[in-house]
């Protein structure tokens, strides 16, 4: 598995595209929002977490596609598929790759772009804490979705599409507990419930995209 | 260490292409598929790979022991010759040696990104994996496509006196011949009947 | 007789064929029956004033819109278990009644909060449910359009129908939480059934029974008409075939 | 005829127009589908019948 994670990694740090396009697109996001809903530091600062989150939803689902769409290209699927590593592995392989690409940057932004956006002085601790916990989830899910629309044309749009629902309980935990931690309540349970999300799409959803990889592969 | 299968039927997208299938191949033997296009040859090293079901019958094989080889070559442009193989050992768990290198007359080639190579030198690339992952068990398509002379020449010594010398076997889809001294399966003899009853279009007739 | 000997597609098409016709009229009956009454015989409630009678056409269709998925749910894992091609004919006819019961719940929810809260759209966490569970039968039906083959997609939006149901029931835990936060308790919620007097609550029973009733005769047809495609489908290949 | 709605008229009709006409047109779209594939099932038995 670890050969796979190398692999890809190296692949996205050649194609130089993996951590740019995420990153580039989350600081477009952050510096436009400003320009559409007002100077207002108050205001800014009150829907800050919400933006970055959003933006940070938006940017990994901008990279989804591409996960098994260039191994499925040039023929490298159905021989990874043939090798002893089970498929379920190979999602994993590819849903950690992904967030190490375009979720880990993401959350390591997140606090510096944050600044732009008049976050304040507690926010910026909440903000990393819920994507750095949150991020994983948004990976896993989004790999499932890739592994289901593999092969198809358009498969881009209906990636989003098929994903953007499955992302909502995450991003309400995500952004809510953000939020509450920002302005100084309680966030235990929408911190557990985005924890909980997490544990549980990367315990189980790896199953189900593997099972979806080797339908797609037949 | 063989390869078995009896009474194996098989579909491409639902509808029954090969039935009553039966052969076996021992160690060393190595046999060649024959049949026009469209015949299954493609479809049936796909169900032996085990990437898709058979519709019946049994394939006898030990388990993790078959590496299958298709049209496409899954090389990696942006990594070099060296780092594609490595990948594929790793994935294998196998160690590198560069003797396999020389087996696929790619030593001078071994630092180039994959992407440079002409469409024989990738070819070359996409079947030292073989060499490689060190299956006993391959199952090629096409190996020789778009391989010169000298090249398919190599590949045939190599197959004979790497693989199949050291008591490994294959399955080979190919119309050039090899030099191999190996039987011929033709697959016209086993093309389903259109009133097959199999598949999952029987369902509905 | 089991009752998987419906499976067939032969057996399915000849038991149903004869019985659509008996449930749309029993449908058309509960539901001119149900929706007159409804309209046109109950009183105005003291509180939401003439506003109440949509409850005969919002009740029925959000449980039908859970209901359609919960039926899809089944019959994939039927499909998935036990590969009968009905099942999982069954559940791709299902879903665009689905879609139509959740488009039905969503427009008279919002007509009903329009008065009660005086916007159209209010992020209600019931309205913000079924937004998302319409997002879910979009993603499903466009799934099903996009792959060729028929077995390849029935395996794919199965798989699909599962993982969605748990996101489905998070969507609605993490909304009811979410929602919560802004304004406390001050929602107001259409099914009062239990305090609800009888006046109102047996047109609506009738209503009830009306788009059960519709939803059946629907996705039989519906069955009835995606095994034909795949009859036709599967002689035209076997002509093929039979040339070559 | 139409018993009277109050202030809350526009909102009472649409919702059951919507909903009739929603249900319409699931119906009406799915008995043209039915009556197309139908006549299209029949053509290709009576064919193979015959051929």
């Amino acid at each position: 598995m670890t050969a796979l994670l190398h692999r890809d990694l190296r692949l996205s740090i050649r194609a130089g595209g993996g951590f740019g396009l995420s990153l580039a697109f989350f600081l477009i996001v952050v510096v436009l929002v400003p320009f559409a809903v007002g100077p207002e530091s108050e205001i800014l600062a009150r829907i800050g977490p919400g933006i970055l989150w959003v933006a940070a939803l938006l940017a990994t689902l901008l990279s989804l596609d591409r996960q098994f769409a260039l191994d499925h290209e040039d023929g490298a699927l159905p021989l990874i598929a043939t090798s002893p590593l089970p498929l379920e592995a190979v999602a994993l392989a590819k849903a950690v790759a992904h967030w190490l690409t375009t979720g880990l940057p993401l959350t390591l932004a997140a606090a510096p772009l944050g600044v732009l956006l008049n976050l304040e002085g507690t926010a910026y601790g909440w903000l990393v804490l819920t994507l750095a916990l949150g991020t994983p989830a948004l990976s896993v899910i989004g790999t499932f979705g890739a592994a289901l629309t593999v092969g198809l044309r358009r498969g881009g749009l209906l990636l989003s599409l098929l994903v953007l629902p499955l992302y909502v309980p995450t991003l309400i935990f995500g952004a809510e507990a953000a939020r509450r931690g920002a302005e100084g309540m309680d966030a235990t349970t929408p911190l557990l419930m985005l924890a909980g999300i997490t544990a549980g799409s990367l315990a189980l959803l790896p199953f189900a995209a593997g099972a979806v990889l080797r339908i797609n592969l037949r | 260490m063989s390869l078995r299968v009896e009474g194996l039927s098989i579909a491409r997208g639902g509808v029954p292409v090969l039935e009553g299938l039966s052969f076996a191949v021992e160690p060393g033997q190595a046999l060649i598929l024959r049949g026009p296009n469209g015949a299954g040859k493609t479809t049936l090293l796909r169900v032996l790979a085990g990437l898709a079901p058979p519709l019946s019958g049994r394939i006898d094989a030990t388990p993790e022991s078959a590496a299958y080889a298709s049209h496409a070559d899954g090389i990696k442009a942006t990594l070099s010759v060296t780092e594609n193989l490595r990948f594929w050992a790793d994935l294998y768990g196998r160690s590198f040696g560069a003797e396999v290198l020389d087996d696929f007359d790619l030593r001078a080639l071994r630092d180039r990104p994959a992407g440079t190579l002409s469409a024989g030198q990738s070819r070359r690339l996409g079947l030292a994996r073989l060499g490689v992952i060190g299956r006993p068990v391959l199952l090629l398509d096409e190996p020789t496509v778009s391989l010169d002379a000298a090249s398919v020449a190599r590949f045939a010594a190599w197959l004979r006196e790497r693989h199949l010398g050291q008591g490994g076997l294959a399955v080979i889809a190919t119309h050039v011949p090899l030099g191999l001294d190996a039987p011929e399966l033709d697959l016209g003899r086993f093309r389903a009947s259109p009133r097959s009853t199999q598949g999952s279009d029987a369902a509905f007739l | 007789m089991s009752i998987w000997d419906y499976a067939n597609p032969k057996k399915f098409m000849d038991t149903t064929t004869p019985a659509i016709p008996w449930i749309f009229g029993g449908a058309a009956l509960c539901l001119v029956l149900g929706l007159v009454w409804g309209f046109f015989l109950t009183p105005e409630a003291d509180k939401f004033g003439s506003s109440v009678k949509i409850i005969y056409v919002h009740v029925p269709s959000a449980m039908m819109a859970i209901n359609a998925w919960v039926m899809m749910l089944v019959t994939s894992l039927v499909w998935l278990i036990r590969r009968h091609h009905v099942s999982a004919l069954a559940a791709k006819a299902a879903a665009p009644v689905g879609l139509t019961m959740t488009l039905i719940a969503l427009w008279t929810g919002a007509v009903w909060g329009q008065p009660m809260w005086g916007t159209w759209w209010a992020w209600d966490p019931r309205l913000t449910s079924f937004l998302i569970l319409g997002l879910f039968y979009l993603g499903y039906i466009a799934l099903w359009e996009a792959i060729a083959d028929p077995d390849q997609a029935a395996d794919l939006t199965s798989v699909l129908c599962l993982v969605g149901s748990v996101f489905a029931i998070l969507s609605r835990y993490a909304v009811n939480f979410w929602n919560q936060g802004l304004h406390q308790g001050a929602t107001l919620s259409l099914d009062a059934e239990e305090n609800i007097s009888d006046v109102y609550w047996l047109p609506l029973l009738v209503c009830i029974v009306g788009f059960i009733l519709l939803f059946l005769a629907l996705v039989l047809m519906r069955t009835g008409t995606e095994i034909r495609v795949r009859r036709l489908r599967a002689l035209e290949r076997q002509a093929q075939r039979a040339v070559a | 005829m139409i018993p009277d709605l109050g202030r809350y008229a526009t909102e009472v009709l649409s919702a059951y127009g919507v909903t009739v006409l929603l249900l319409a047109a699931v119906t009406g779209q799915s008995w043209r589908r039915y009556r197309r594939l139908k006549a299209q099932m029949d053509d290709a038995e009576r064919s193979r019948r015959d051929g």
